[in-house]
């Protein structure tokens, strides 16, 4: 396992086996972001989710991020795994996975990576509704 | 010269495809590219401010040049991780589009 | 499972279902904290820990951590999972999974917790080396 | 009247139990009852200012009277959680102890 993990999968991420994979001995803490597909808080219930990546690109921002990570805070390792396809309500579209011999360094890095993520990562998703469906719209995308 | 172009997310349905090849002078810049397709689809236009674009995987202005071979991406704001807040009311307006 | 869970056990932890079992369809972000046995960084290695507490007090101060944490953030539900007994480096000692709609909340409720119980839970930990043990004396118990 | 005691951490290991019953004067409060174990055991003297008491599993100050059925707790420093960085230094004092 490298100190920096990005991927991009098309099936159910399986959060527990990567962050087995990333623990070491000298790791204190590990810090688990996941980004659940959620129901709309408005009258109109979400169906599911349509995600899809600029997967060359998207990948290459991720890895970005997990090494800012990695050289801004004190932590061991870094892995950010974003699934595409259709999701549906409940399921894990994003983890990142912190590990660090101390916990806030961790929490710093996991925060930080996901809010870079939203941000500025070539992925884009579309909403489905039981009358239509619409892209989702978030950040004008960042370096 | 030509370039390969790579449209994501509304962008991808305004311009009815994923990809295309095209072909642009010596000397074009991103700028003209992009002008090009907004003058076919109007809906782009209107995008512009929040249409990023790539060369070559990299973010670039719009006064980057050209090269032959380059793959150029139209990138509208991204919406990786989970939710956005903004979804409800981007699709209020999408409906009044 | 309640909104506010907070368990001792002496079994490893099983993290992916702990947090299976909280998430809902309304949330959007699942953050979690695990605090695993580490190597000490100087010159003898930790061979194991025992962990011991008194376990109604622990369970108590424990529960009140998971209801300030859900007073004070608007997040959806928390769990707090401490295991006692004989630790192995690279064991989990302690969980805390915190799910909610949107992710600030959530890291929020995460990091306040795991800082509350390191200073007011009734638990206690032993460090065995090579040539002996001591109990590790971390914060004065506070309310 | 008679309370329970129990200890915990490096106090258990002082006192050489994990607990007992104890017979206390009608009126006694926590800090009588901490002070005769401290008189039997002087390195919990030491450690009068680090250890909490707690009556009925709840933290309680040396000002508050014991009731006959009371359940008393000695509580070291807390060490919940995963490793500190202090341990390394306390492993050393301990040694010079």
């Amino acid at each position: 396992m490298q100190h920096e993990t990005a991927e991009i999968v098309r099936a159910p991420i399986d959060v527990a086996a990567l962050a087995a994979g990333l623990r070491r001995g000298e790791d204190g803490a590990v810090v688990v972001f996941e980004g659940i597909v959620r129901n709309g808080s408005g009258g109109c219930p979400t169906l599911y989710l349509e995600y899809e990546g600029y997967e060359a690109m998207a990948l290459e921002q991720m890895r970005a991020i997990a090494g800012e990570a990695r050289a801004r805070w004190p932590i061991d390792r870094v892995a950010i795994v974003h699934r595409l396809g259709r999701l549906e309500i409940g399921e894990t579209s994003i983890a990142i996975v912190v590990t660090s011999a101390h916990r806030a360094p961790a929490f710093d890095a996991c925060r930080h990576a996901i809010d870079r993520v939203k941000k500025s990562v070539a992925i884009w998703k579309k909403e489905y509704f039981a009358d239509g469906a619409v892209w989702v719209e978030g950040e004008v995308m960042q370096k | 010269m030509r370039v390969r172009v790579l449209f994501f997310g509304r962008v991808k349905e305004i311009v009815g495809r994923a990809e295309e090849t095209a072909d642009v002078e010596d000397g074009a810049d991103l700028g003209s590219l992009f002008r090009s397709y907004a003058r076919r689809f109007p809906q782009l236009a209107e995008m512009e401010r929040s249409t990023v674009l790539a060369r070559n995987q990299k973010i670039a202005s719009h006064s980057e040049f050209l090269a032959d071979g380059d793959e150029v991406a139209f990138l509208p704001p991204v919406s990786g991780g989970m939710k956005h807040r903004a979804a409800r009311n981007r699709r209020n307006r999408a409906g009044a589009d």
